[in-house]
């Protein structure tokens, strides 16, 4: 920290090769770790490679994976929210619930939706208003949601229309429904993040706050913006969710905090915000499903799961620090 | 060919199941079918859907299953007996949604199960007095059958006239909550007698309370427990008997059914019969529904070290 | 000056004052709730969650979080619990140091990945919660620990006393909290948390070896988290690999931050926190008694940190304007 | 009599680089036992780091050091404690929620980390020292809320429980009323009498000449002299420290003036600054002048509308504006190079391009989405314009000298076309040759009809740039002074304190 390097040669530095940017990024490793787990995954069960099951099983956690590119960009953002797993379970039960008790299905998932972004709408005054530390407030927002749902559905399933049952049948040329809707958010937020000026801001407000406030950008409102966009994102996916379960339990997708974070930091988002990109995240998705199908369909226990989880999420915030230590300078 | 199956149970870590996961084993150890054990971490609705489609993947023959949701369960099921996988739920059903499985094998018949325990605290408490359930969670489907057939018996039995329900608590199956649970109840009722717990987390809480409060002879607990998790409280007087079956026919009954049904030695009719060694002849009842013992087994200081679950 | 003072200390007072509301206000519609017998439903109903909220004060001091400790508690208790399985001659007080260094063992592997690599705490502690429960599923081989294994003698001290009737495990929590008093307040350990959470930047300046405070803060966090697990096989007589230890980061958390402490470290005291370990304990036991479900515990659990959160934002909010007053 | 003095500290050689920027070279200095020295030199010198070199909060790039004859390495803090050296930071640093007595212990008791914490001793202590101080303050209250200058004796209170043999001092004073500063000089007599060495540094030259017996002069990070404070006069104190010839840097044209651009009229954020007024017009370029912690960048803030002001109007144009937040000041035509580049300025991981275009996004995205293309030319162009020296424009922008990123912040506001500039130390830590350039931008930008409030904390470049140059004491301006009149002199005049009116 208080080392410095030699004064004259600093800014005559050459540019770093273009192989060099390209390549020595997270984005790279994550990719790497996906062959890597495909191989792996391939020589524990000769069940495992099969197009057909692994879309299907991406199905399953499709919803959460959708949930993570908005999450992205909310880090990036310099923030973060724990709560959107939580937010899942809520809207989806107080969808189910509304429409449990008579409200007719369109108008069930507005209020679902509208439910999704009051919670988003929560997480935003308390960090971004009130301005606490958004890891706090969402650990707190993340019981209260789960603790909501729980009061709502008790320990019931509320189930839904058969005729909304069933998202994750629907076979777009021969892809699951699910797994298109994750590809085109994808798409969409790559866009937006990688392309337009509100994008190209949010990087700025991650990396410097202070610097982008000076610059005449609204960082609060664009904060607030993604507040409200990942809680309306998370609703949606708890809605999706329920048609593909048929059914909806206070517990869905508990834990899937963790998952979501991992899936974000395993894609090279920085977790003190500024770097990042949709497409590590979206294809540390694919890593995350390749790594737990291959285990689950070689009836691996859980237990290694859990323990494979953990220490990924570990391994790669300090390799994603090491990278941008080193392309930093 | 063996008959390759697979139980997936409501989560690892459940000693429940280590005893009914020992029937499967033992049996295929017998006939001739491969077993094996998966369980999610967590009792989640949806924790065991990645497990089946692994199950699916892997083409196993036959899933059983102790289901963690009444119906967040049905697509998968759907799609593994579209496979010509056979599905039976075990230990628990999926009510209201019994089309998606191929039968259900149940420990005993349930309808009898109030009965049974209300029989079982009137015995304890002379007849006479107050009486509350501990149950697991507002929703258990099965705890809710049960405690519909208590309050049935109590109504119409003349011989449980003198005893009265008053109140139903739920502890969610959870040590701290059962606790807290029961504690109140001691409070709100302080004329309480018995406290019947058709759950097993809730009787050792229960049982746990009467004896750090040591009031063993004031309030009578029982209901529905492992022999392993109350061995101690019968053998220092807190709990005088409680009930329960054995998971590990459940097993033992699975394999041979499951593996019969692939042969087509055994066929799935409801009213049919079929044997099964140690257990005798098994029928299977309305709602392809069978059940391993006809009554509860009672167990008491007498016979507690017979049973090792 | 006085006035933040003043502040700070309304702060445990107004926790008092709020205990005792709530206890009144229960009382009058259930005034069983106001007799020992219910006191001591609400001490037997805390001890595991005082001892890790002493531990989490500490992190939380320190400018840290520790998000595992549930875990630890979890793996700890496991450790113990195998032992006893594995060697039922062994002695059974062996379980608590055993519990106790397995605990440190876990929370300085915390320490280290936060000092070492320079990480949040907070991700770390995210991780290795996960890490170490699925470790605990792999040594246990997802078996629980059945009640027959916890030694007897273990299990009494839930229900046992020395001394004027009070259970065993209730006096070691109070035993901790008055040892978390003195290291915090008496000790130079104590005042370098402290300074160290209050000013991280000027800790170094200021002659403390951040690193070394640091990793001693977690390894005590796990330690603390140890003996909580041991206390669980005592208190509940199992150890269940998913079960054990499961949330009470949460649990935990609520009572710290209800008791005063703030997330921005430097502040915080044991007396604060016991308050509010206290607080949520009467809300837990009151609950049945009022016969509201306890499907609501999680909610109104999430409600009171949000709202201590408020409250923690707005006395230093005061604070901050009375410094600017002073500056003027 | 006199005794040959004996050499507590000698440095030899130290020099010290920040991020490419060398802010001392090849520093000597002895200092005897027992005296109190002066370091003398305009802002940036390089007087606080020497100072934090000696504490061991920074590592000298190159040098050595002695204490009491015997090579010494100052690691960290704790080494420079340890050989008894304190440190009294111009900023006071505090563990705000720490009570006032521990605040002057802490760390540097010794014993492992389970000792026992002497509460009774600490407290009767704290109360000792700050009586000596002539403080009445209540130790067992936090720090959290004391004023600047209670926090600075403080500071000075735990300097003198550390029993150190060499005591710093770093612009002690700035904060303190005159009876502070009698009090504090005389415990700074008494430690002397003890044998101790005490660095004064100050900007104060009457303190100096007060209570120092000898003064040492840095300038742009060099040793300059070293001297008996009574072998030299003020004047030669203020030549050595200023050095340079005001005609390197004479601005070549000025501008015509026009249209008033700005008129500020009773802006006030009290606690910051008060009652400030004053027009600014089209090709002027004005300076404002001061010490540090005058409350010039406030102004500058509260303009821009980072932090806006609580009353007091801005007109632009003729215009009543409103300016709440910055996004309205460059709607408005206003641009804002902040004094902080590293914390207000640069986005350091983003690439030089990226910084560019941070305040156009319209620019470079018309449609929504950003136009490569148009970014990479619009980028080009600016880092011709300002001939900025870089690698690559995707280069991350921390890779490039602090000079040049400075430009590229400069740049980045050319590119909204602004018809204000405020630019708050715009040379601060940037090299001379570059420095030179700006004057010269500075200089173009007035002459193609922009209005110019140049921030500065260095009296030459205020003198042979500005049109007229306001001065700013204690959140106030004292003087305004026309180009034509200004002098060093009347502007330091202006800047300094009046004593009896600070508190
Ligand atoms: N940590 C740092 N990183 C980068 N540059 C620094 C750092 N600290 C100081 N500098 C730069 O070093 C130069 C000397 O600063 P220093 O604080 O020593 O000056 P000073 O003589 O104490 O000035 P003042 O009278 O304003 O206190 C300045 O240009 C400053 O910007
Ligand atoms: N980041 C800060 N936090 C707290 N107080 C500050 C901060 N910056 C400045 N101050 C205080 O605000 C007052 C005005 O400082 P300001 O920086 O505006 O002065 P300045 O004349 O611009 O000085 P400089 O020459 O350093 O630019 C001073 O009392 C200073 O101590
Ligand atoms: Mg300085
Ligand atoms: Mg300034």
């Amino acid at each position: 920290m208080m080392n410095s390097t030699p004064a004259p040669t600093r800014e005559l530095a050459p540019a770093r090769p273009t192989w060099h940017i390209v390549l020595v990024r997270p984005e790279t490793m994550t990719f790497l770790l996906l062959l890597f787990g495909l191989v792996g995954a391939s020589f524990l069960s000769p069940f495992f490679l099969d197009a057909g099951y692994i879309l299907r099983s991406f199905t399953l956690t499709a919803e959460m994976s959708i949930v993570a590119l908005v999450l992205t960009m909310v880090v990036i953002s310099g923030e973060i929210d724990l709560s959107p797993a939580a937010n899942m379970a809520l809207s989806a039960c107080i969808f189910a619930w509304v429409q449990d008790a008579g409200v007719p299905l369109p108008i069930a998932v507005i209020v679902g939706l509208l439910a999704g972004l009051a919670m988003g709408a929560l997480n935003a005054f308390m960090s971004i208003r009130m301005q606490l530390p958004s890891i706090i407030v969402t650990i707190g927002t993340l019981i209260f949601f789960r603790g909501l749902a729980q009061v709502i559905a008790g320990d019931r399933s509320i189930r839904v229309p058969d005729s909304f049952i069933g998202i994750n049948n629907v076979m777009i040329a021969g892809i699951p429904l699910p797994v298109v809707i994750f590809v085109l958010v994808a798409i969409l937020l790559g866009l937006v993040l990688g392309t337009t000026a509100v994008g190209r801001q949010i990087y700025q407000i991650g990396t410097n706050q202070q610097a982008a406030l000076h610059a005449g950008i609204n960082a609060k409102k664009i904060k607030v913006g993604l507040f409200l966009v990942l809680g309306l994102v998370s609703a949606a996916a708890g809605i999706m969710a329920a048609s593909r379960l048929g059914s909806v339990r206070y517990d869905l997708v508990l834990g899937g905090e963790l998952q979501m974070v991992l899936m974000a930091m395993l894609g090279g988002t920085y977790i003190f915000g500024g770097r990042g990109t949709i497409l590590g995240t979206f294809l540390a998705a694919w890593l995350l499903v390749i790594v737990s199908t291959g285990m689950t369909v070689a009836n691996l226990l859980p237990a290694i799961q859990l323990t494979v989880l953990g220490i990924l999420l570990i391994v790669a915030i300090i390799a994603t620090n090491f990278i941008y230590a080193r392309t930093q300078r | 060919e063996d008959i390759d199956i697979v139980f997936v149970g409501k989560n690892t870590g459940n000693p429940y199941f280590d005893s009914l996961t020992q029937g499967f084993v033992d049996a295929c150890e017998v006939i001739a079918c491969n077993f094996e054990f998966v369980a999610p971490a967590t009792a989640e609705a949806t924790s065991q859907i990645p497990f089946l489609e692994a199950q699916i993947q892997r083409g196993v023959d036959v899933i059983a299953i102790s289901p963690n949701s009444p119906d967040a369960l049905n697509q998968v099921f759907q799609s593994a007996r579209d496979q010509g996988i056979i599905v039976l739920t075990v230990n628990g059903d999926i009510t209201g949604n019994e089309q998606f499985r191929d039968a259900t094998i149940l420990p005993t018949d349930f309808t009898k199960v109030g009965a049974d325990q209300i029989e079982m605290v009137g015995s304890l408490i002379g007849y006479e007095g107050e009486i509350a359930i501990l149950s697991a969670t507002t929703e258990a489907p099965d705890q809710n059958f049960w405690i519909e057939g208590m309050n049935e018996t109590l109504a119409n039995d003349p011989k449980y006239a003198n005893m009265t329900l008053v109140a139903t608590v739920y502890g969610d199956d959870q040590p701290e909550k059962s606790t807290t649970e029961m504690e109140a109840l001691l409070a709100n009722f302080p004329n309480l007698k018995g406290v019947i717990a058709p759950t097993t987390v809730g009787i050792a809480a229960a049982a746990q309370v009467v004896q750090s409060r040591g009031i063993a002879d004031q309030v009578k607990v029982t209901g529905l427990g492992l022999p392993s998790e109350m061995r101690e409280f019968v053998k220092d007087g807190t709990v005088e008997g409680f009930q329960l079956w054995s998971p590990y026919n459940e097993g033992w009954l699975a394999s041979y059914f499951a593996v019969g049904l692939k042969n087509g030695t055994m066929t799935n009719e409801v009213g049919g019969t079929f044997e099964v060694p140690n257990l005798g002849t098994i029928t299977i009842n309305e709602g392809n529904s069978i059940n391993t013992q006809a009554a509860l087994t009672t167990f008491n200081a007498d016979n507690i070290d017979d049973f090792d679950f | 000056m006085t006035l933040v003072r003043s502040i700070l200390l309304r702060r445990e007072a107004g926790i008092v004052v709020m205990i005792f509301a709530f206890c009144l206000a229960v009382g009058l519609y259930k005034p069983h709730f106001l007799t020992v017998q219910s006191l001591r439903i609400i001490l037997l109903l805390v001890p595991l969650i005082m001892i890790g909220a002493m531990a989490q004060m500490l992190v939380l001091v320190a400018r840290h979080v520790d998000l595992s400790i549930g875990s630890i508690l979890g793996f700890s208790a496991m450790v113990v619990g195998l032992m006893y399985r594995e060697f039922p001659d062994i002695y059974w007080l062996v379980g608590f140091p055993v519990a106790i260094l397995t605990g440190a063992f876990l929370g300085l592997g915390n320490g280290l990945l936060v000092t070492i690599f320079r990480l949040p705490s907070i991700i770390v502690t995210l991780g290795t919660l996960s890490l170490y429960r699925g470790l605990t599923f792999i040594i246990s081989d997802a078996r629980q620990i059945n009640r027959s294994v916890i030694p007897t003698e273990l299990k009494a001290m839930s229900r046992t006393s020395p001394i004027f009737d009070i259970p065993w495990i209730i006096l070691i929590a109070f035993g901790v909290a008055l040892m978390t008093y003195v290291v915090a307040r008496h000790t130079q350990l104590g005042r370098q948390i402290y300074a160290l959470g209050s000013n991280p930047e000027a800790a170094p300046l200021r002659g403390i070896d951040v690193a070394k405070v640091t990793l001693v803060v977690f390894t005590l966090a796990g330690a603390l988290s140890g003996l909580a697990g041991i206390l669980y096989a005592s208190r509940w007589g199992f150890v269940n690999p998913s079960n054990t230890g499961a949330g009470f980061e949460f649990q935990v958390i609520a009572a710290v931050v209800i008791g005063g402490v703030s997330i921005n470290g430097g502040v915080g005291t044991v007396s604060g926190t016991v308050l509010g370990v206290l607080l949520l304990g009467c809300v837990s036991a009151a609950l049945p008694l009022l016969g509201i479900p306890g499907s609501t515990q999680n909610a109104i659990y999430g409600a009171v940190i949000l709202i201590a959160l408020l409250i923690d934002r707005s006395v230093r909010q005061r604070g901050v304007t009375s410094l600017s007053r002073a500056a003027s | 009599m006199k005794r040959e003095p004996s050499m507590l500290v000698e440095a030899r050689g130290i020099s010290k680089q920040f991020g490419g920027v060398e802010v001392l070279s090849d520093v000597d200095l002895d200092l005897h036992a027992g005296e109190i020295h002066a370091l003398l030199g305009e802002n940036g010198a390089g007087k606080s780091t020497f100072a934090k070199i000696l504490a061991g909060v920074h590592r000298p790039t190159r040098g050595t050091l002695k204490l009491n004859g015997s090579k010494v390495d100052v690691t960290n803090p704790i080494a420079a404690q340890k050989l008894g050296i304190a440190l009294i930071h111009q900023e006071p640093i505090s563990f705000p929620d720490l009570s006032i007595a521990e605040n002057i212990v802490m760390g540097r008791q010794g014993g492992g980390l389970l000792s026992r914490v002497p509460w009774a001793k600490i407290i009767a202590d704290a109360r000792q020292y700050l009586d000596m101080l002539g403080v009445s303050l209540d130790v067992t209250l936090p720090m959290r809320g004391l004023s600047i200058a209670n926090q600075q004796m403080v500071e000075i209170a735990r300097s003198l429980a550390s029993d150190s043999k060499l005591i710093i001092m770093d612009e002690p004073t700035a904060p303190l009323t005159p009876r502070e500063v009698d009090t504090l000089f005389n415990i700074a007599r008494r430690l002397r009498e003890e044998g101790r060495t005490i660095i004064f540094i100050s900007h104060r030259l009457e303190e100096v000449r007060m209570l120092c017996d000898r003064v040492t002069i840095f300038r742009d990070g060099a040793h300059i002299s070293t001297q008996k404070i009574d072998d030299i006069s003020d004047e030669d104190i203020i030549k050595l420290m200023i050095g340079r010839t005001l005609k390197k840097f004479m601005r070549k044209h000025v501008a015509e003036i026009g249209d008033i651009a700005m008129e500020v009229s009773e802006l006030s954020r009290p606690g910051a600054f008060e009652d400030v007024s004053f027009t600014l017009r089209r090709g002027e370029i004005i300076g404002l002048g001061g010490l540090v912690g005058a409350g010039r960048t406030d102004v500058a803030r509260a303009l821009f509308g980072v932090e806006p002001a609580i009353s007091g109007h801005i007109r632009i144009n003729g215009v009543d504006a409103m300016i709440h937040t910055p996004t309205d000041a460059i709607d408005l035509g206003l641009a804002f190079v902040p004094e902080d580049r590293a914390g207000h300025g640069i986005f350091a991981t983003l690439s030089v391009e990226h910084n560019l275009t941070a305040a156009v996004p319209g620019k470079i995205a018309p449609s929504g989405f950003i136009s490569r293309s148009l970014e990479r030319e619009i980028s080009r162009k600016a880092v011709d314009d300002l001939s900025i020296r870089l690698a690559s424009l995707r280069q991350p922008i921390a890779e490039l000298s602090g000079g040049n990123q400075q430009k590229a912040i400069l740049a980045r506001w050319l590119l909204t076309e602004p018809d204000i500039l405020i630019l708050d130390e715009p040379t601060r830590g940037i090299d001379i040759g570059v420095k030179a350039e700006f004057y010269d931008m500075i200089g173009d930008l007035a002459e193609q009809g922009r209005a110019i409030l140049l921030i500065s904390s260095e009296l030459p470049e205020l003198l042979s740039l500005c049109d007229r140059i306001l001065v700013m004491s204690e959140g106030r301006i004292t003087a305004e002074i026309p180009r034509e009149e200004a002098t060093q002199e009347n502007i330091m005049q202006a800047a300094v304190p009046r004593k009896g009116v600070a508190a």
